[in-house]
């Protein structure tokens, strides 16, 4: 079976993913908008996934790409739980961005 | 593996009595399952103890493991959970229909920080993490109409996942080096010393990620806000259960895998332990707020765990019996904080003022309960940093020890603090009775503490 | 039998002690002040058996208890040691503490505490009998000590005055500076000889062991310091004065007869030890000397009639020390005894005196007491013709032995020495003329009391006169008896001055000498009939002296003074500075804490930032900085 | 060609991501990320994984960024609301990305991935069924417990969203 | 008669107070002070007919701990002061009335059961458990107890606790590295221990950072005289008459046999400090206000001399300062007594505000009397034969030690007349002061006629102790020997 990685190379898909992974954290630390902050991190989750996926074929394992299910799931349970909490933020404040989130400090 | 099982089941038993109205049951029901998951876990011990000395029963194509590693920290957290548990119906009279969500959010949590300490495999490792934190989430905003538990909430999960996403980035980075999620294989692989040094980026990734986990410093600063915003029993949970689940899974993960890490790897984690015990120390004697003070607290006892990975061959035992200590004198302290808190709606140190006149065994309790994590003899917690500098000055690392001395004499001060209130300040408000289940649940967790003081090596023995 | 005869002589006085404290208020005031009185004769009397027992066998009486204290070097036994010095002082001790019990029978009759100043007195009597019996000189330090303690205790008898307390605690304080010099001394004789017994320390000398000069020096000096601050000698003598506060029978017995010459016969124990080192016997030689013109010169204008038999007392035993330096050791003892003769008359007398006008001491309100107080004006007068050192009086004798071994030995110090001879003629006669001769210049009320003291009272000072007239026997120029009987206990007798050409012409010196004090003494206050100036009026060199050389201000600005400004300083500077730098930890850590209660600033963006710059810096240190 | 595509995909892979970041409306900012996931997609073709590729695209952009556009929509958030956002903090940002991609990127660039010694054994290992022989042979527990988590995560939503009412 | 009876009395009696309910706190907390000072006389002549009063019990087996109790004439003489002293010290109490009376004598015996564990264990961490428990109830006690403003006695108060711990802490570091050296943490064991010279200067800097901090040494000392004024009497004379005795007990049982080749090199360092502390004790005495401070910086003084003694590393610095220890327990906790007496009578504290009390309470007096002499120690007391120990031994190294600590029996004498002056001396004071009670007179009758009994024949502790004395000082020649 023909490989892609036998003319790309997999350190180009490590690059890319980090390169991912850090715009995600960009992201993270570029936003104050909590939306969008959610989406930063399903980047870097992504990012991750890529790299999974370009391990499991760099190994020709399976194992990889399943667990790349597990990390779905966490994703989507995450966002479930994430958006719920946004939810009740967004009924308190009636926003959502996250500088408003400064009560508790010191 | 019997154990998480049955951990999953009653989490479901607890959801469908609520539906079959039988709400009173729920918390009796859950105690009891999880005595007999306690039984369970004694029994699977017992089972290891008929095998060779150091082997270890895989179930699942190595899913699960079962050590005594793994099953001495189960029987802990399961430990841990009853008392959470036995606290919550007190805590949640307000909310008495949510009540079988929180008791299986908590099982559910237990089961995840199980399957974080019997892992065999990174997947579970990775699923127990998060269904942990996922719960943790939950609990910390459960309070939807309180805007500090939201944020708090927020916080955390905001954190927690971004945490998440730096370990997942480490686990595939060692799947990549090593092409395997499975614990032995990539130690056998590791073993042979020609993995490609992606695996140290990796193990790199996944040791930040735990650090997060256990709020050590710089990655600590989500604790303090969410031990603060979240509702008083969730912040016990968070550090109790969640804190030294994360440890010791951290312990496990890296005592697996790390095998000749480079020499600065060390380096960092003494830098860090050292950065945690003086910076959870130092700030801790600034706060006015209980639970604040507890999470600085918290922080600083993380500093003082990771000092077990001078030599992690040896420290097992060690990490148990600290974190054994250190938990169980957390559950008493919010017994005593959960009674006095309890209708007062924050948790300033005023709130403690005069309890040792109004309720002398509360106030012993907690008295206890601070003196032990102060490291006090014949407290737990004395003994868990005896033993902890004993080992650590065994490795050599004289220093460290000096450090993290200093950051006890310290530490002192704010846990006196509280102590003063207690007993030189007159109460402000008039006497409450104590709900039984927090007398219960603070007078036995203080008596456990007291007990293994004395006698150590019923813990120590254990692995 | 011995031993318990001796300790009989030892605890009498103390049983009186306990009597005396715990039920000398239910006994009433005669019944106390007779038990007292006759504990200390029943000491006495048990001396006299010892005296006449040693005196026939030669034989020292040993007494040894048990042992006391060990150390590694030496141990000590709590033992007695009854030998002709002891003895001597014994008889002198007990025999005029018999005489001033029953003096202050009627003294101190009208004090509330009578019982109570019995007891001291008597506990004073055992802790003199304590230092003297002693067989080593740990057990002389209890006495040492004790007879401190009484008289403490009894110079603040009257403790609602706080001056009075002053002067008792300045008492104890001076007598405790010497006490460490003779702590001191005892360690070194101690790690020199291993042992403070008297005979075994006699013996490694006699033996010819040889033992190092400069710690044996250093030895006799530190002794000579506890003397010193006992005997009130330069610079430690300013207490004594002082102490004058008490009540005046005090002043009799230990400020006059006995206490205060703790140290010479201490010096004199210790003979053989001083004897081998000459520079400290020049030091006390001349420390005796200067001692005894400078309080001699002080004497000179004081007007508070106790102060000027003070004056003489330091005088006085200055020149003892004089005569302890030169090594005449048997003189000083000489001198002692007819010093404590004479000197305890004279304050008898003084305190039968100022009984008689109800507590006056000024001689300024005195005069004219002669016909009023007959008994007590001819026992003075013997005793004052006495300490002038007239014959055939006891003192002339004595002091005239001194000057003469002075003479001998350095024509510098029997000048200085006839100096102080001559003034205290001066000064004592000044004294004599100012009481009692002349009219009375009290108030009219004093006058019309004036009567002479009761029976108790001129008893004692019958007795002592005769003594302060007779007492030269004991050592009369030629016949030495007393020097036959101390031979055994002094290694080295002073030379004997044959009496010839030169002897005669001191003698004659002497006798003028005192007869010019007189004589100026006479012409001032007879002939002139001057009366001393109010304090305020007296300048020059005359208010240098009235104020005693300044010294104890000197003192005061030199050592206590700078005490207390340490202390201040300590208190307010070096506690101050200890515990700030202890709180400055506590305070460096909590603005630590508030520095960190700021980072912790409760946004997420920081938050994350922080986390994001932590894992780049893991990873640039792991990886990237090789 | 297929190194061409590699760098197409990655290009607008990475230009997406950044873009959803960017974009200062969030409705925008999710569109940008369906995008991204698609590119996402194309590298899982690329590799030859259609059934993950297929699942991503269900998973990620049809259902957790419907449930986010969703949620976007139901608060009515589709406005460019960052108002009190400090340069400080963006330049910091800013610095931090350069810092950790340069970090990164320099550690792996350091790290010499061997290339060289790959090959392709042709063994099937990423066909449907060999996928679900692992999941559900190997993964059984995890995938179990994978429900454990999607239970809690289920808890916890209604717990926190649902209305509070007394009930006895 | 096993030694570790003595602690299950005391911690038996501790629970029993407690139990029995304020009332009858303090019958139960005197009757069990008595029955462990009985106790302890029974041991002690079980030791001296030489029967088996030890106690051994492997208690940890990683790391090896053992629950060792060992009497000894060191431990038993220290624990008899501790037994005899505590009855005493309870009976001081009993004239006040307390709230809370049972957790106040509780505590009392817990923290004589405490002291009375760490004098008798051999095994350095169950000692360091001793030593840390007997802070806990002390810190209660004059916490809760105390007098004086709440703001200020918290300071000093937590001060204290913070800083003694802090030592105590260096202390452990030692003790855990003597364990890496060793393997054992007995003092058989550790006796025996060949430490580099380097080694043995940070083991012994360890305890001594402990010890000094108890003791206190300056520059030490600066939470003594605060706690020791605001502690109730009963606190102070725990403190002062058995706590600060622990310290110097543990120099002598742990620091100087461990480390000796440190405690020569620093033996000037060590000695400077405490003859620098009798000094400037002495001299802020003079300075006080407070009975209770001066009394306080008094037993600076006095503790600096014995501490002195014990680094002189002479049987006779050592010996002295065990009986200096005993004596200095029973005079200071009589002065301190004293000081509750007065301020029972008269509400205050402070020295100018006295006088006049010798004309209305002349028994209160002689007593007053006899513990300032013996303070001071006058020979005939107790204290003059531990005085005379302590200097002589410094006088074996230099002559100017000796001068330099015998200045104490000058300053000594000199801040104690002048207090005894100004409190009791002088006009009659204007309020009320009644004579001693017998119960109060009893126990100063106790304490005199221990002071004079043992002045005049100290024989017995001599040879009680004597023995044991040379053992430790054959460990501490082990390294002469060895070369």
């Amino acid at each position: 079976m023909e490989n892609i990685l036998q003319q790309i190379g997999i350190e180009n898909y490590i690059y890319l993913s980090a390169l991912l992974f850090c715009v995600g954290i960009f992201g993270v630390l570029y936003r104050r908008n909590a939306i969008v902050m959610f989406m930063s991190i399903e980047i870097m989750l992504n990012a991750v996934n890529l790299l999974l996926v370009a391990f499991s074929t760099y190994h020709q394992d399976a194992e990889g790409q399943v667990f790349v299910f597990f990390s779905m799931a966490v994703a989507a349970a995450e966002v479930a739980v994430g958006l719920a909490i946004l939810v009740a933020i967004y009924r308190n404040l009636n926003n959502i961005d996250i500088d408003n989130l400064k009560k508790l400090k010191g | 593996m019997n154990t998480l099982i049955a951990i999953a089941g009653l989490g479901i038993i607890c959801l469908i009595a609520e539906i079959f109205n039988l709400r009173k049951a729920i918390v009796p029901v859950t105690i009891i399952g999880l005595l007999a998951v306690l039984g369970l876990n004694v029994a699977e011990y017992n089972e290891l103890t008929q095998l060779a000395p150091g082997s270890k029963r895989a179930f699942y194509n190595n899913m699960v493991v079962s050590d005594f590693y793994g099953v001495a920290f189960s029987g802990l957290f399961i430990v841990l959970t009853i008392f959470l548990v036995a606290l919550s119906p007190d805590f949640h009279k307000e909310r008495k229909a949510k009540l079988s969500d929180f008791v299986a959010i908590k099982l559910f949590l237990l089961a995840g920080a199980i399957a974080m300490v019997s892992f065999g495999n990174l997947a579970m490792f990775f699923l127990g993490i998060e269904v942990l934190s996922i719960a943790l989430y939950v609990l910390a905003a459960s309070e939807p109409k309180n805007i500090k538990s939201n944020e708090a909430g927020m916080k955390y999960f905001l954190m927690g996942a971004f945490a998440s996403g730096i370990l997942l980035f480490g686990i595939a980075l060692i799947y990549g080096a090593t092409g395997s999620f499975d614990t032995s294989a990539i130690f056998d692989v590791a073993i042979t010393g020609n993995e490609p040094e992606w695996f140290f980026i990796g193990i790199v990734m996944l040791t930040v990620g735990l650090l997060f986990k256990i709020a050590a410093v710089p990655f600590h600063f989500w604790a303090p806000d969410v031990y603060e915003g979240s509702p008083a029993l969730t912040t016990a949970t968070m550090s109790t259960l969640a804190k030294i689940a994360a440890m010791a899974a951290f312990f496990k993960l890296m005592r697996s895998m790390n095998y000749q890490v480079p020499g600065s790897y060390i380096t960092i984690i003494s830098i860090v332990a050292i950065l945690s015990m003086t910076i959870g120390n130092l700030t801790a004697l600034k706060q006015t707020n209980v639970k604040r003070m507890l999470a600085f607290s918290g922080i600083s006892h993380a500093g003082f765990m990771l000092m077990v990975f001078f030599n992690p061959p040896a420290m097992g035992d060690i990490l148990f019996y600290y974190a054994a200590a250190y938990a169980i004198a957390g559950i008493a302290a919010f017994a005593v904080v959960l009674y006095v808190c309890g209708n007062k709606g924050n948790e300033e140190i005023h709130n403690f003022n005069g309890l040792g006149k109004n309720n002398p065994l509360m106030a012993a309790v907690l008295t206890c309960a601070l003196l032990s994590m102060g490291g006090i003899p014949i407290l737990s917690g004395f003994f868990a940093k005896f033993f902890l500098f004993n080992e650590v000055l065994h490795t050599g690392h004289i220093a460290i020890v000096i450090v993290a001395v200093i950051n006890s004499i310290i530490s002192i001060g704010y846990y006196f603090k509280l102590i003063l209130a207690m007993y030189t300040q007159d109460a402000t408000g008039e006497k409450q009775p104590v709900p039984i289940m927090y007398g219960a649940v603070a007078v036995i967790s203080i008596l456990i503490n007291i007990a293994i003081g004395l006698y150590p090596s019923v813990l120590l023995d254990l692995l | 039998m011995e031993t318990n005869l001796a300790l009989l002589l030892l605890l009498a006085p103390f049983a009186g002690f306990l009597i005396n404290i715990f039920t000398g208020k239910k006994l009433g005031r005669n019944a106390s002040g007779t038990l007292g009185s006759v504990a200390v004769a029943v000491s006495f009397a048990a001396t006299l058996y010892f005296f006449l027992q040693v005196s026939n066998t030669k034989q020292p009486v040993m007494v040894n208890l048990f042992e006391w204290m060990e150390l590694i070097n030496f141990r000590v036994n709590f033992g007695f040691q009854l030998d002709q010095l002891s003895l001597l002082w014994l008889m002198f001790v007990t025999g005029i503490g018999t005489l001033i019990h029953i003096y202050s029978i009627s003294y101190m009759h009208d004090d509330e505490n009578m019982h109570k100043f019995f007891a001291y007195l008597n506990l004073f009597v055992f802790f003199m009998i304590t230092l003297v019996m002693g067989s080593n000189l740990l057990i002389m330090f209890i006495g040492w000590e004790g007879v401190g303690l009484c008289s403490y205790l009894l110079i603040g008898f009257w403790y609602k005055n706080q001056d009075y307390n002053d002067a008792a605690k300045k008492a104890f304080i001076m007598n405790r500076i010497g006490d460490l010099g003779f702590l001191i001394g005892m360690f070194i004789v101690g790690s020199l000889f291993h042992s403070l017994d008297y005979t075994s320390i006699q013996n490694t000398i006699t033996s010819g062991t040889p033992v190092d000069a400069v710690w044996l020096s250093a030895a006799t000096l530190c002794l000579f310091i506890g003397a010193c601050g006992k005997s009130a000698q330069i610079p430690l003598y300013t207490w004594l004065p002082d102490a004058m506060a008490g009540p005046t029978p005090v002043s009799a017995l230990i400020h006059a007869a006995t206490m205060v010459t703790a140290g010479i016969f201490m010096i004199t124990r210790m003979n053989f030890l001083f004897n081998l080192t000459p520079d400290i016997q020049n030091v006390i030689a001349i420390v005796g000397a200067v001692t005894s013109l400078v309080a001699a010169a002080i004497g000179l204008v004081q007007n508070d009639i106790k102060k000027v038999l003070a004056y003489s007392t330091v005088s006085q035993l200055g020149l003892m020390f004089l005569a302890l330096g030169l090594g005449a050791y048997e003189i000083a003892v000489f001198h002692v005894i007819t010093h404590a003769f004479f000197k305890a008359c004279l304050f008898l007398g003084s305190g039968s005196v100022i009984h008689g006008l109800h507590g006056e001491q000024d001689m300024r309100n005195m005069g004219g007491l002669k016909k009023a107080m007959p008994v007590t004006f001819i026992t003075f007068l013997i005793s004052t013709l006495a300490i002038s050192g007239l014959p055939p009086f006891s003192g002339f004798f004595s002091k005239d032995e001194i000057l003469m071994t002075a003479f001998h030995h350095n024509k510098a110090l029997w000048i200085i020495a006839s100096l102080a001879s001559i003034m205290t003629a001066f000064y004592m006669f000044r004294l004599l003329y100012l009481t009692f001769y002349k009219s009375f210049r009290g108030t009219e009320e004093q006058k019309h009391h004036l009567h002479e003291s009761p029976a108790l009272i001129t008893f004692p000072l019958i007795v002592l006169a005769i003594l302060a007239l007779a007492g030269g026997v004991i050592n009369l120029p030629g016949s030495n008896w007393l020097n036959h009987y101390l031979a055994p206990v002094i290694a080295a007798p002073a030379a004997h001055h044959a009496l010839d050409g030169t002897a005669y012409m001191l003698m004659g010196i002497a006798v003028a000498g005192a007869l010019v004090g007189i004589g100026i003494a006479y012409a001032k206050y007879i002939k002139q009939s001057a009366v001393p100036a109010q304090d305020n009026e007296i300048r020059g060199f005359a208010g240098m002296l009235y104020n005693k050389f300044y010294v104890d201000e000197l003192y005061m600005a030199i050592i206590v003074k700078p005490i207390y400004a340490l202390g201040s300083f300590f208190k307010n500077v070096t506690e101050a500075a200890f515990s700030g730098a202890i709180y400055g930890l506590g305070k460096i850590a909590d603005m630590l804490g508030a520095e960190g209660k700021t980072l912790q600033n409760g946004s997420i963006g920081f938050y994350l930032l922080t986390f994001v710059v932590g894992v780049c810096s893991v990873i640039v240190y792991i990886f990237l900085a090789k | 060609m297929i190194t061409t595509l590699f760098y197409i995909l990655s290009a607008i892979t990475l230009a997406t991501a950044f873009l959803t970041i960017l974009s200062k409306n969030p409705i925008h900012s999710a569109i940008y990320l369906v995008l991204c996931f698609f590119s996402i997609a194309g590298h899982y073709l690329m590799f030859n994984a259609q059934f993950l590729a297929i699942v991503h695209i269900i998973v990620y952009s049809g259902a957790i960024m419907i449930l986010m556009l969703f949620t976007i929509m139901l608060m009515n958030l589709n406005k460019e609301d960052e108002k009190n956002k400090s340069v400080l903090s963006r330049i910091a940002a800013v610095v931090s990305f350069c810092l950790v991609a340069l970090v990164l990127l320099a550690t792996f660039i350091k790290a010499e991935p061997q290339m060289s010694r790959y090959y392709a054994s042709g063994e099937d290992y990423q066909s449907i069924k060999v996928l679900g022989q692992v999941l559900l042979n190997d993964y059984m527990v995890p995938f179990e417990f994978a429900s454990v988590l999607l239970l809690v995560s289920m808890i916890g939503a209604v717990l926190l969203s649902k209305k509070e009412y007394i009930n006895g | 008669m096993n030694v570790s009876i003595i602690l299950i009395i005391l911690l038996a009696g501790a629970l029993v107070t407690y139990l029995a309910g304020n009332k009858w706190a303090s019958k139960a907390a005197v009757l069990f002070s008595i029955a462990a000072f009985a106790a302890t006389i029974g041991v002690t002549i079980s030791y001296s007919n030489g029967e088996a009063t030890s106690f051994i019990f492997h208690w940890l087996k990683s790391p090896n701990v053992f629950l060792a109790f060992q009497s000894d004439g060191l431990s038993l003489s220290m624990l008899l002061l501790t037994t005899a002293l505590t009855p005493i010290i309870l009976f001081s109490s009993l004239g006040n009335t307390f709230k809370n009376a049972k957790s106040f004598y509780a505590l009392i015996l817990f923290m004589a059961f405490a002291m009375a564990g760490a004098f008798i264990s051999v095994d350095g961490f169950v000692y360091y458990i001793f030593w840390e428990l007997a802070l806990i109830p002390i810190y209660f006690i004059a916490l809760v107890w105390g007098s004086g403003d709440s703001e200020s006695r918290k300071k000093a108060v937590v001060k204290f606790f913070i800083y003694t711990f802090a030592g105590s802490l260096f202390m452990l570091v030692s003790f855990l590295y003597l364990y890496q050296k060793t393997g054992s943490f007995l003092s058989v064991h550790l006796y025996k221990a060949f430490l580099t010279p380097k080694e043995q200067l940070f083991v012994s800097l360890g305890f001594f950072l402990a010890y000094a901090i108890k003791i206190p040494v300056i520059p030490f000392h600066t939470w003594q005289a605060n706690v020791y004024q605001k502690a109730p009497s009963a606190g102070t004379m725990l403190l002062s008459g058995i706590m600060l005795k622990m310290a110097i007990f543990s120099i002598v049982r742990w620091q100087l046999p461990i480390a000796p080749l440190a405690a020569k090199e620093l033996m000037n360092v060590f000695i400077g400090l405490c003859i620098a502390g009798v000094i400037y004790g002495s001299v802020l005495a003079l300075k006080q206000k407070d009975i209770k401070k001066l009394f306080a910086y008094s037993s600076l003084a006095h503790v600096g001399l014995i501490a002195a003694g014990t680094y002189t590393l002479t049987l006779d610095g050592l010996r002295g300062a065990f009986l200096q220890m005993i004596a200095h327990g029973f005079v200071v906790v009589g002065l301190f007594f004293a000081a509750e007496i007065i301020a029972r009578r008269f509400e205050t504290g402070k020295i100018e505000e006295m006088g006049g009390i010798r004309s209305q309470s002349p028994k209160f007096t002689s007593m007053f009397m006899i513990l300032v002499l013996a303070s001071v120690a006058l020979p005939g007391t107790f204290n003059f034969i531990g005085e005379f120990e302590l200097l002589y031994s410094l006088y074996q190294l230099d002559i100017w030690l000796a001068v330099l600590g015998g200045t104490t029996i000058i300053l000594g004498a000199f801040y104690m007349l002048r207090m005894f002056q100004q409190v009791m001396l002088g006009e009659q004071n204007a309020r009320a002061f009644a004579d001693v009670t017998f119960g109060e007179g009893a126990v100063f009758v106790a304490i005199i006629a221990v002071l004079l009994f043992f002045g005049l024949y100290p024989k017995p502790i001599v040879d009680f102790i004597t023995p044991e004395l040379e053992t430790i000082l054959a460990s501490i020649n082990r390294f002469n020997l060895a070369r």
